[in-house]
């Protein structure tokens, strides 16, 4: 699992009540992020659908009831990490997330989700500035 | 709560300028609801056209709105006009894939019209544009 | 000086870097909470006014490099709290912001802008979810 | 950064429908740069149409901008169109008042012209209108 780096100074967190209707403001905040590292439209959009992916995955499985999620950028990759305290174990199960998956896999340059050991549930993506070819 | 809203008043002949436009978008993408829809019905076809944002947060209330729309008519021929839609996740295209299964069960359609850039990328990727489009690809 | 409510399960909370083009993500953040809460055109327009004002005026006088922002609905009031690390305390002349201050007086309900006395500088406004009559 | 841009092509002859208006208003509005002006020079005017947001990240540009647009011509007459401006805070105003006050000292003019509603109700809770808009209310 690569590791976010440890200090970052330019680092944006955002914490969200665990709550579909939440997933807006993290998109809206993730564009914003975007916009100011001079991301293209089509990553812009790219980055929208992953960090949303990413809260409905979490707030799915979540039993507590926050989302916490930290965008950073490292050299030219974005890098979003989300962490939400899990609830059932069992509804990690990958099946239900296979059309998630199936779209993180094109569209971030890679991403991983699942419980940490420590109760806690993390989902991670990264994603170069550079626009991925379908 | 997404409603069924009326059509928005902006004729051709009133275009917005390129400034208002500007304006407007700002204003609008501040305050615009996350989902409404408008229904046309001519005698083949109910078209329902869809503005805003598909997630976890509305897709079920698109699903409702789609079937209240075709309510009195199982064999329903749908239209879903998608050039609205600025945002598609995951469980919007799941949402649009069973509506579109339970209609077809009942002896209607549905397809998607003029998909918005974003929904269209989304409907490429997961291979879902065949099942969803039909014959409708944008030109 | 109101304190706000100690435990809410639902608000939202923003960490930004110390830098001006962050300001436009809390705003389109605080659209998002705003509307989430059922507000009107004109008081998400005056919410994004405050939250700006209150942004801008905390990374004048911070010292750190992280302005830190949290949302909550009470009652049918959004409160909005920013702190930040005080740099220079003679930076928090009313003068410098009091066409601010002018504006905040008429778009907010309360607001209030000082040393905390431990090196922090807090913001704090609230805006009741009713249209403020001009 | 902003940058001096072309006019947008968007004729009133190719009005968007309402609906590709909203998913336009949503892709741009993630998208949109903060500032942006276009200028145009008529024999007595010079009008600066500005799109965005004017705030303490944009008003140093903005000012910039005008300036640069009146650049050869002390006794500039300059329109700014505000009707493209979602969003304005104290440091725009102030930057307003900054960039007509160094105008006017130099033998020239600055109106706003077309404020935005956002605009507006700042203009006039602030009491910068009188001075800003000069004779120009919105009707
Ligand atoms: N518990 C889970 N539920 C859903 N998806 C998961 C889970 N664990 C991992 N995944 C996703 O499924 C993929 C695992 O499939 P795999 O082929 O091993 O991935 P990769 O080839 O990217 O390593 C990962 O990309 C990951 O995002
Ligand atoms: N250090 C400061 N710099 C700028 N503005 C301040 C400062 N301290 C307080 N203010 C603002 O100026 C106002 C203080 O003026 P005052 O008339 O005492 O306020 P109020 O009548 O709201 O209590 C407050 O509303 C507060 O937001």
């Amino acid at each position: 699992m690569r590791e976010p780096p440890g200090t970052i100074a330019e680092s944006v967190e955002i914490s969200i009540p665990s709550d579909a209707r939440y997933v807006r403001l993290v998109r809206l905040a993730t564009s914003a992020v975007a916009s100011i590292v001079d991301a293209d439209v089509d990553t812009i959009d790219d980055l929208r659908v992953a960090v949303d992916e990413m809260c409905a995955a979490l707030i799915e499985v979540a039993r507590g009831d926050k989302i916490s999620l930290r965008l950073w950028l490292d050299g030219d990759t974005i890098g979003i990490e989300g962490t939400t305290v899990l609830g059932d174990a069992a509804a990690l199960d990958a099946e239900r997330f296979s059309l998630s998956d199936q779209i993180l896999r094109v569209i971030t340059d890679d991403h991983e989700f699942g419980a940490d050991g420590n109760g806690s549930c993390r989902f991670w993506i990264s994603r170069s500035l550079a626009p991925v070819q379908v | 709560m997404p409603v069924v809203r009326p059509a928005q008043t902006l004729a051709p002949d009133s275009a917005p300028s390129p400034a208002d436009l500007a304006g407007m978008v700002s204003r609008m993408s501040e305050v615009s609801p996350p989902l409404s829809v408008r229904v046309e019905r001519s005698s083949s076809t109910i078209t329902v056209q869809v503005n805003g944002e598909i997630d976890t947060a509305t897709s079920p209330e698109l699903e409702r709105l789609v079937r209240q729309a075709c309510n009195d008519d199982a064999r329903a021929i749908v239209e879903l006009d998608l050039s609205g839609v600025g945002f598609i996740d995951s469980s919007g295209l799941r949402a649009l894939v069973v509506t579109q299964q339970a209609i077809t069960e009942s002896g209607g359609s549905l397809r998607v019209v003029r998909p918005s850039s974003q929904v269209e990328r989304l409907l490429e990727l997961t291979g879902l544009g065949e099942t969803l489009l039909g014959s409708d690809r944008r030109g």
